[in-house]
């Protein structure tokens, strides 16, 4: 199977995490889809990786596995904080900063 | 495969490291002192003290370096005068940001919340506040968030980049959240700065993916030399993906709306230092990517600079002016502004090179000393204490009568941003319009300078109301100015630069003129 | 004499300056000064005339430079005085004349708390109109010409506590401008074509010129004589100044500032002198003006107001004349020397009369005042016959001349202008009759508390002067051509002209028609009664005593459209010039108000126009790349 | 130091201190006076210094590096035209301030009064100094500063709207002159002193249509400054509500700033566009002289109406400068001065109506000749200043302009020449509804001219009149400048 498939794949991957960016009103869910565009992006530079030949692609991918973990805890924590202000996780609900 | 292991020249790297290291040091603090007080004069003296120290470090390395720069990593970092340029602009802004920080009232408190992890409003919140806890991590976050941009404005590739976006965006989104007062607003700012931060950083992220696919490299000095042709398309979509993921943290339209939510809810130092350095940080990778990759692809990104930066200038110019609450005004400001930037960008003049540095330079200090201002102007309490900050508009009236030197100092800051000439933002203006004007963009700088006419309207709304219009006697709550020192040093400090870089610029100027050079692409070539 | 002319300008505005700034403290014996300056250039002015009476006819013409006013670029403007046969006898009617009405004033003005400032104003009036007349460029004419319209002003709007007055004030002014317009193109045109407004390079080389131009220059320094002299059609300003004292009637709207507008005719002969046309409407404007005032003058009830018709009229003679070249220039200034004397005279003696009568001006409540005033019925009586031409006071050496020239021509002109001034000599016999039957004949028709009385030594004596020069001048200057060979090297001559009908014939149908005048005065205003309250009036009656409507065209023409026209714009320049710009400033609002909508507080809906945006900016990129 | 520097210098320092030292202000108004004295009596030294022989080249020039990286540097020098200018602005100040001597207010803002006029001063002299394009307009612009707050701080109820309507209004024109003056040093030499007018004068451009916009760029600024039909409307929102002192520095000097800017950078410097847009320009101009006079008639507010009529003479005077006649130039040039004082002299005076009676509407007054006569004789001379009457120096001035530019366009000047008919309608209408007619009740008791305000008018009447009998003595001053004008046209017209 041509690595190429793979880019495919990733594109496919880092449309559906937008999409649920754009369409779960749960944060937590919304938040999963970010991760899915960062995991597709992952994907994309170890697919080009193995296309190329070289290796800083997919030493990058841990690099950025090392990034999205971090960004977990903080998101998991700002979510956190805001449900036990709140009581909820809709994203539609703080809406009080606008216009 | 055998690895070389890279060759490191470290003595340029001195300034980042030691502003990391430092905000390691207090992340290990918090952890093993306990008292808080002393907590806090020991991370303050930290930050500042080493902010000072790799001031220091930048300047040696300005001298040492040479108008040619140094390969420090590789492909990854290079540095030269334009980095330490940028490098010096942030240390400055976080020097200016941690004072803030450090600023508390009569009172006693400070901007953050005593306990970021209780709920606002609780019993616990009660309890924390009457124990005096504070949120000392504001500073090594700071540091960390500092020394990232640093790293931001230093890199010369893009998935390092990548990472040093997110080592100084975490930290920021979490300084959002800490507001003392009006907690809600705080955490709702910092989820959807967050959420947004997140969602672009990954588009930023997956376009270095693309390419690294087009240009079987992520070095920008390598990628002109080696992608291939028949890839530019794909090329040319990762590298719009890295711009819009750029272009999100400079806070242009359409990919603003962070800006103004967070702006707000945020505590003032924190937007202090956000607005001031984060855009800084992002105007820096964006231009070491536009001279030395984007200018080859001039003809199709021309379009996409002038379309951004008339609907910046634009939407932030009317979106302000309908604008009810300081801080929010200025965040559409900090968008408008974003536009007469990415005016400097129009046809990659190498004169925006030095243009820019010292045009964020005029924004930034002009925003410290702003938000330096807007901490200062309370709410009482019943009691007489100092409350939240007064923000909205209609409770700046007056002020002019009865704090002149505040509310001239906060005119000073409000001209700057309307660039009128005597004041550093007529400069910095200048400079970057000129570059536009170099390279026949003169339709967009006429754009730009009509919406800059409207733009003044706003900040000379406030301008009216602080001495045109008394103050109404029975305001409630009433509004009164708690000068606390830090904060009106920062003010002072800030309207001196901004006259003197309004009115003798040639010594900043030529210190800008000799950052303008990047170190010059090798020319790398085959596979 | 001839080297201190400027004497002449700088003593009476000397006078006016101190009598402005010596305030309250003046009030004592500022007439006197005002009377002392006008005397002493009376004097100068007749010394200046005896000097030059010495000399030969040909160097009698003489300029003084003062000093350089205005060097403005390309314009040269010396401040330099031209003194000859023209403008001496300009400066003699205006200071003797002049003398003699501020003696007349001390009286008549005694009762004012202002006097000392009436007599300031004259004394301004008397240096400008000197400066107007000796002036040897056209801007510095100018001055005077302004100078003097600033005096009328003044004088008109000097009772100005009362609306009226100062209404009749300022429509002196706005007219005059109107005329001044004129001077000012006129003299554009001038510096354009000749590079210089001097008379002498002006005149001197209007030979030079293309016929266009110097029509243009002719018609457009017409427009300034119009203005200034009350012709049609800018002649309404006239009736209205009445309003100002009577010795200011006397003076300034009779005598001397009125007859300005020939005198920049004349002066400008060599202009008109090269273009026929704009000759022809100087006759024209003449002839119309005329009998225009002719008319009015017979309708009206008001003593001044016929006397300031008849004024109009009698200029109307003198524009005529000089629309008819050299030898109608002579005549014209000769008709305005001795219309000088026995309109002034007139004047005063109407002055006299209100004075008598608790300033009241209605004919139609006077009459037989002759037995309570001799002296002034004397010297009115003198005037009248003059002015009808009645042989050999004044009037008939000069006004008849010009019926006898207006014959003279070929084609359709002689007889157009020639009738139009002979029915214009009726006309003014039966006004001028009626005037005085009315006034000093017939039955009283004055109330019991009114007690007639003689006026004043101070008052009657200027009044018998000016009545001796109304009988006597005439004859006097006409005797051996007198006038004619004094005005000749400055007119220029032409050759003999034949009327079309023989004089002889003339002067018998000019003393046919104005006999015919005076009988129908007689019969309608001495023998029968004449009604206090004024009959309903039949429509041409109507319209001469509302000056021909002049004032009703002028306020449909200009005043109401004038009003409209500025009130619309005070309108539009509010609502859509500022409009405009408040409008862009809510419009930029609105949209700032509309934008506002996209930032909704949601950040789903901010990630979905993020990626809206970042489509959008793709296309660009594909589409612009 | 050179004199013009100090000149500048000694009201900006003066205002600054004045603004902030605190114990200073109890003698705000002494010290302020003291200052404009001392400014004056340079300028007159600078004046006897002037060679008038040589009025055409810059005189105590002075170059220093000031921003040699934009081009910019520090550039005064003057010429007979700035020199009278200059003249003019420390003139009009210390009478203004003698004018607004006993405003009744506290000495905060008395003192912020004062400081802001002089920081005004030191601008205004600046600009008429400036021959750097780049310090031209960082002082044009930065002028607006004080001049915002004096508008906004001190005045009646509408200054808020005022102040801010000035500010956009000339900001909007100065931006867009911004980008000319950038795109200029384009069009030059560059380097360290890019921006010296000298460098700049006698460009050759690529295109005329560059040029054209250029000159564009430049003249809209100077066009809203002066201002004319139809971005004029700033002006009588400004004198309406602002004080009498701020409106007559307003008027009758920085008004000035905009004719002078247009004749002395925009035609000098863009002699071939300016040729081409003279036609254009001539119309707008003579609409203006004519719109001006015709909505003063109208006006019921007396500021509003000098307001107006200022805008008339700023037409007349863009057509004098648009003429291209030395006639003209002069002419227009003359009437920068004689207009400044007549406006200036006017507006003072309706300012002591106004602090009489609390306010400039004419239907509120009448029959005041009778109770006040010297003051109603001083409005009436001043008036008919204003209306050119032959005399005065309005006059010369302004026949010099219409009779210099018959030559170059007939129907401009006849129809220019109207507005001296507009001129006496709305001059007079204005002195009759005040001054004559019945006295109302409420006038009975208004108090003569004070020994104060005729302290500050009469000089001003005496320099019109002086000037109008002796144009020579400020004509002499434009001649050399204005040939070199013209000389500088025709060779671009060739």
């Amino acid at each position: 199977m041509s690595p190429v498939n793979f880019v495919y794949l990733a594109a496919v991957l880092f449309a559906i995490g937008a999409a649920t960016v754009l369409l779960r009103r749960n944060a937590i869910m919304a938040f999963m889809g970010v991760e899915l565009m960062l995991n597709a992006a992952n994907l994309t530079l170890v697919a080009f990786s193995r296309m190329v030949g070289g290796i800083e692609g997919q030493i990058m991918a841990f690099f950025v596995m090392v990034v999205a973990a971090a960004e977990v805890v903080v998101g998991l924590a700002i979510i956190i904080a805001v449900s036990r202000a709140r009581q909820s996780i809709s994203l539609d609900e703080p809406s009080e900063l606008k216009g | 495969m055998t690895y070389n292991v890279p060759e490191i020249a470290w003595a340029p790297l001195v300034p980042i490291i030691v502003v990391l290291v430092a905000g390691a040091v207090g992340v290990l603090l918090e952890a093993f002192m306990r008292n808080v007080a002393l907590r806090r004069v020991v991370q303050l003296q930290l930050s500042v003290a080493t902010l000072v120290l790799a001031l220091f470090a930048i300047v040696w390395q300005w001298v040492a370096i040479g108008g040619d720069g140094v390969v420090v990593l590789r492909s990854m970092i290079y540095l030269d005068r334009q980095a330490l340029a940028w490098q010096f602009l942030l240390v400055v802004f976080a020097i200016g940001g941690v004072l803030l920080f450090a600023d508390r009232n009569r009172e006693g408190e400070d901007a953050f919340t005593p306990l970021a992890s209780v709920a606002p409003g609780s019993p616990d919140e009660t309890v924390a506040r009457a124990k005096g806890l504070a949120v000392t991590e504001a500073f090594p976050l700071a540091m960390l968030a500092t020394g990232g941009m640093m790293l931001f404005a230093s890199v010369n590739d893009l998935l390092f980049l990548f990472v040093a976006l997110e080592l100084f965006s975490l930290p920021l989104y979490i300084l959002v959240a800490l507001s003392r007062r009006r907690r809600l607003l705080s955490q709702e700012a910092s989820l959807k700065y967050f959420l947004l931060g997140a969602f672009s950083s990954a588009i930023f992220l997956f376009g270095a993916a693309l390419v690294y696919g087009a240009a079987e490299t992520t070095g920008m000095r390598e990628l002109l030399g080696l992608y291939v042709p028949e890839r530019q398309t794909l090329l040319l979509l990762g590298l719009f993906m890295v711009v819009v993921g750029l272009l999100f943290k400079i806070g242009a339209v359409p990919f603003h709306f962070w800006v103004p939510d967070a702006y707000q809810g945020a505590p003032s130092p924190v937007t202090a230092f956000m607005a001031a350095a984060t855009k800084a940080a992002a105007v820096a990778a964006l231009a070491r990517l536009s001279y030395l990759v984007l200018f080859r692809f001039a003809w199709e990104l021309d379009w996409v600079i002038w379309t951004v930066a008339i609907a910046s200038v634009i939407f932030g110019t009317v979106l302000a002016i309908v604008q009810t609450d300081v801080k929010r005004m200025l965040a559409y400001s900090s968008v408008a502004h974003a536009g007469f930037i990415l005016v400097g960008f129009a046809g990659f003049s190498p004169l925006a090179l030095s243009a820019l540095p010292f045009y964020l330079l005029t924004y930034g200090v002009a925003t410290l000393g702003a938000f330096a201002v807007i901490t200062q102007v309370r709410e009482l309490t019943p009691d007489g204490a100092a409350g939240a900050e007064a923000t909205r508009l209609g409770q700046w009236a007056g002020l002019g009568k009865r704090h002149p030197v505040l509310a001239g100092l906060m005119s000073l800051f409000l001209l700057s941003f309307a660039g009128i000439p005597l004041t550093a933002g007529f400069v910095g203006k200048f400079v970057v319009f000129r570059a536009a004007v170099e390279q026949g963009a003169w339709p967009l700088v006429v754009v730009a300078v009509l919406a800059s006419a409207a733009a003044a309207f706003f900040y000379l709304r406030l301008v009216v109301l602080m001495y045109f219009t008394d103050a109404p006697d029975d305001a409630s709550p009433r509004v009164e100015v708690r000068p606390t020192g830090i904060g009106r040093g920062v003010a002072i400090a800030a309207g001196v630069i901004v006259l003197v870089l309004g009115v003798l610029p040639a010594g900043a100027l030529n210190l800008a003129d000799e950052a303008g050079v990047l170190l010059s692409p090798p020319v790398v070539t085959g596979g | 004499m001839l080297s201190v002319t400027w004497l002449l300008i700088a003593v009476p505005l000397a006078s006016f300056l101190v009598l402005m700034l010596a305030g309250r403290r003046a009030d004592a014996w500022g007439h006197w000064l005002g009377v002392a300056a006008s005397s002493v250039v009376a004097l100068i002015g007749i010394g200046a005339f005896f000097q030059m009476l010495g000399r030969d006819a040909e160097s009698r013409s003489e300029s003084v430079r003062l000093f350089t006013w205005i060097s403005g670029g390309d314009l040269q403007v010396d401040a330099g005085l031209l003194v000859d046969q023209l403008s001496l006898t300009f400066v003699l009617l205006v200071t003797i004349v002049g003398a003699l009405i501020h003696v007349y004033s001390v009286a008549y003005m005694e009762n004012d708390p202002r006097r000392r400032m009436f007599f300031a104003y004259l004394n301004l009036f008397i240096a400008a109109m000197l400066l107007l007349v000796l002036a040897d460029s056209y801007l510095l004419l100018f001055v005077g010409w302004e100078g003097v319209g600033l005096a009328s002003y003044l004088l008109i709007g000097f009772w100005n506590h009362k609306p009226e007055n100062a209404t009749a004030a300022n429509k002196a002014f706005v007219v005059n401008r109107t005329g001044d317009f004129g001077l000012i193109v006129a003299m554009a045109i001038m510096f354009t074509q000749f590079g210089s407004v001097s008379f002498a390079d002006v005149l001197g080389g209007a030979d030079g010129a293309s016929t266009a131009v110097l029509t243009a220059i002719g018609l457009t320094l017409l427009l300034a004589a119009t203005g200034k002299s009350a012709q049609f059609p800018l002649q309404s300003w006239l009736g209205d100044a009445m309003a100002g004292p009577t010795p200011v009637s006397a003076l300034i709207h009779a005598a001397t500032m009125v007859t300005a507008g020939v005198y920049l005719v004349v002066r400008s002969g060599a202009i008109y002198e090269a273009t026929d046309d704009a000759r022809l409407v100087v006759a024209i404007v003449g002839a119309i003006t005329l009998i225009l005032g002719a008319i009015i003058g017979s309708a009206k009830d008001d003593i001044k107001k016929v006397l300031a018709a008849s004024t109009m009229s009698q200029i109307g003679y003198m524009m005529l004349a000089a629309g008819l070249g050299p030898i109608g220039y002579i005549f014209a200034i000769f008709h305005l020397v001795t219309n000088g004397f026995f309109k002034a005279g007139m004047f005063l003696g109407a002055g006299s009369v209100m004075h008598a009568m608790k300033d009241q001006v209605d004919m139609r409540r006077f009459g037989a005042l002759r037995t309570a005033m001799v002296t002034t019925w004397i010297t009115f009586g003198l005037g009248w016959l003059a002015i009808l031409g009645v042989p050999p006071l004044s009037g008939f050496w000069s006004k008849d001349k010009i019926i006898e020239l207006a014959f003279v021509g070929e084609g359709w002109q002689p007889w157009v202008f020639g009738l139009t001034a002979l029915i214009g000599a009726g006309i003014t016999a039966f006004y001028m009759s009626r005037l005085f039957f009315m006034t000093f004949h017939g039955k009283a028709r004055w109330t019991d508390e009114q007690h007639p009385h003689e006026s004043p030594l101070l008052m009657t004596v200027p009044m018998m002067v000016l009545a001796v020069g109304s009988a006597f001048l005439g004859l006097f200057l006409a005797a051996g051509n007198r006038f004619q060979n004094w005005l000749e090297p400055v007119t220029g001559t032409s050759g003999e002209l034949e009327p079309v009908l023989a004089v002889p014939v003339l002067i018998t149908l000019t003393l046919a028609l104005v006999a015919a005048g005076v009988a129908l005065a007689y019969w309608m205003y001495w023998r029968n009664d004449v009604p206090t309250e004024a009959p309903p009036p039949s429509l041409a009656v109507l319209a001469a005593r509302n000056d021909m409507f002049q004032d009703s065209v002028n306020r449909a023409v200009f005043q109401i459209p004038g009003t409209h026209l500025t009130r619309t714009l005070v309108y539009a320049d509010a609502a859509l010039v500022d409009g405009a710009v408040n409008k862009q400033a809510t419009g930029i609002a609105a949209f700032g108000e509309a934008s506002r909508r996209f930032q909704s507080g949601k950040v789903r809906s901010y990630a979905l126009l993020m990626l809206l945006g970042f489509l959008v900016l793709a296309s660009i990129i594909v589409v612009g790349g | 130091m050179d004199i013009l520097t100090i000149l500048i210098a000694v009201p900006a320092v003066a205002g600054v201190v004045l603004l902030t030292v605190r114990p200073l202000r109890a003698y705000a108004r002494q010290f302020a006076l003291g200052v404009a004295a001392i400014e004056l009596i340079l300028a007159v030294g600078m004046l006897m210094a002037f060679d008038r022989s040589a009025a055409g080249t810059i005189q105590f020039s002075q170059i220093d590096s000031w921003i040699p990286q934009i081009g910019a540097s520090w550039a005064v020098g003057v010429n007979g035209i700035g020199l009278s200018l200059i003249m003019l602005a420390v003139v009009l100040t210390p009478l203004t301030m003698l004018a607004g001597w006993n405003e009744d207010e506290s000495e905060s803002r008395r003192a912020q009064y004062y400081g802001l006029m002089l920081l005004t001063l030191a601008f205004t002299v600046g600009i008429f100094a400036a021959r750097d394009v780049f310090l031209f307009y960082v002082l044009f612009e930065a002028m607006l500063v004080p001049l915002y707050f004096l508008i906004g701080s001190f005045g009646g109820e509408q200054r808020r709207y005022a102040a801010v309507k000035f500010l956009i209004y000339a900001l909007l024109g100065g931006l867009i002159m911004l980008v000319a003056v950038i795109a200029l040093y384009f069009a030059g030499p560059g380097g360290e002193q890019a921006f010296l007018t000298a460098n700049l004068t006698g460009l050759t451009y690529d295109a005329p249509w560059i040029e054209n916009l250029l000159f564009l760029g430049f003249f809209i600024a100077f066009a809203i400054k002066a201002p004319i039909v139809p971005v004029h409307t700033w002006l009588p929102s400004v004198v309406e509500t602002a004080r009498a002192g701020t409106t007559v520095l307003l008027v009758a000097v920085l008004d000035k700033v905009g004719i002078f800017g247009m004749l002395t950078l925009v035609v000098t410097l863009f002699p071939g566009a300016s040729t081409r847009a003279a036609p254009v320009i001539i119309v707008f101009a003579v609409f203006t002289a004519i719109y001006g006079a015709l909505v003063a008639i109208g006006q019921d507010n007396m500021y509003r109406l000098v307001g107006f009529a200022s805008v008339s003479h700023s037409g007349v005077m863009v057509l004098g400068i648009f003429a291209f006649t030395r006639t003209a130039i002069e002419g227009a040039t003359f009437y920068m001065l004689s207009s400044g004082l007549s406006a200036g002299a006017l507006f003072l005076l309706i300012g002591f109506l106004v602090k009489r009676h609390g306010t400039a509407s004419v239907r509120v007054y009448g029959g005041l000749q009778r109770v006040v006569p010297v003051f109603a004789g001083t409005f009436l001379i001043v008036g008919l200043t204003a209306l050119a009457l032959p005399g005065t120096s309005p006059f010369a001035s302004e026949i010099m302009v219409l009779i210099g530019s018959y030559e170059a366009t007939r129907w401009g000047a006849i129809v220019a020449t109207l507005s001296v008919i507009l001129a006496a309608l709305y001059v007079l209408l204005m002195y009759q509804k005040v001054f004559t007619g019945p006295t109302p009740q409420a006038m009975e008791p208004t108090t003569e001219l004070s020994l104060m305000e005729r302290v500050v008018i009469w000089p001003l009447i005496a320099a019109m009149l002086v000037l109008g009998f002796v144009p020579a003595l400020a004509v002499d001053y434009f001649k050399d400048p204005s040939a070199a004008i013209v000389v500088s046209v025709e060779e671009a017209g060739l």
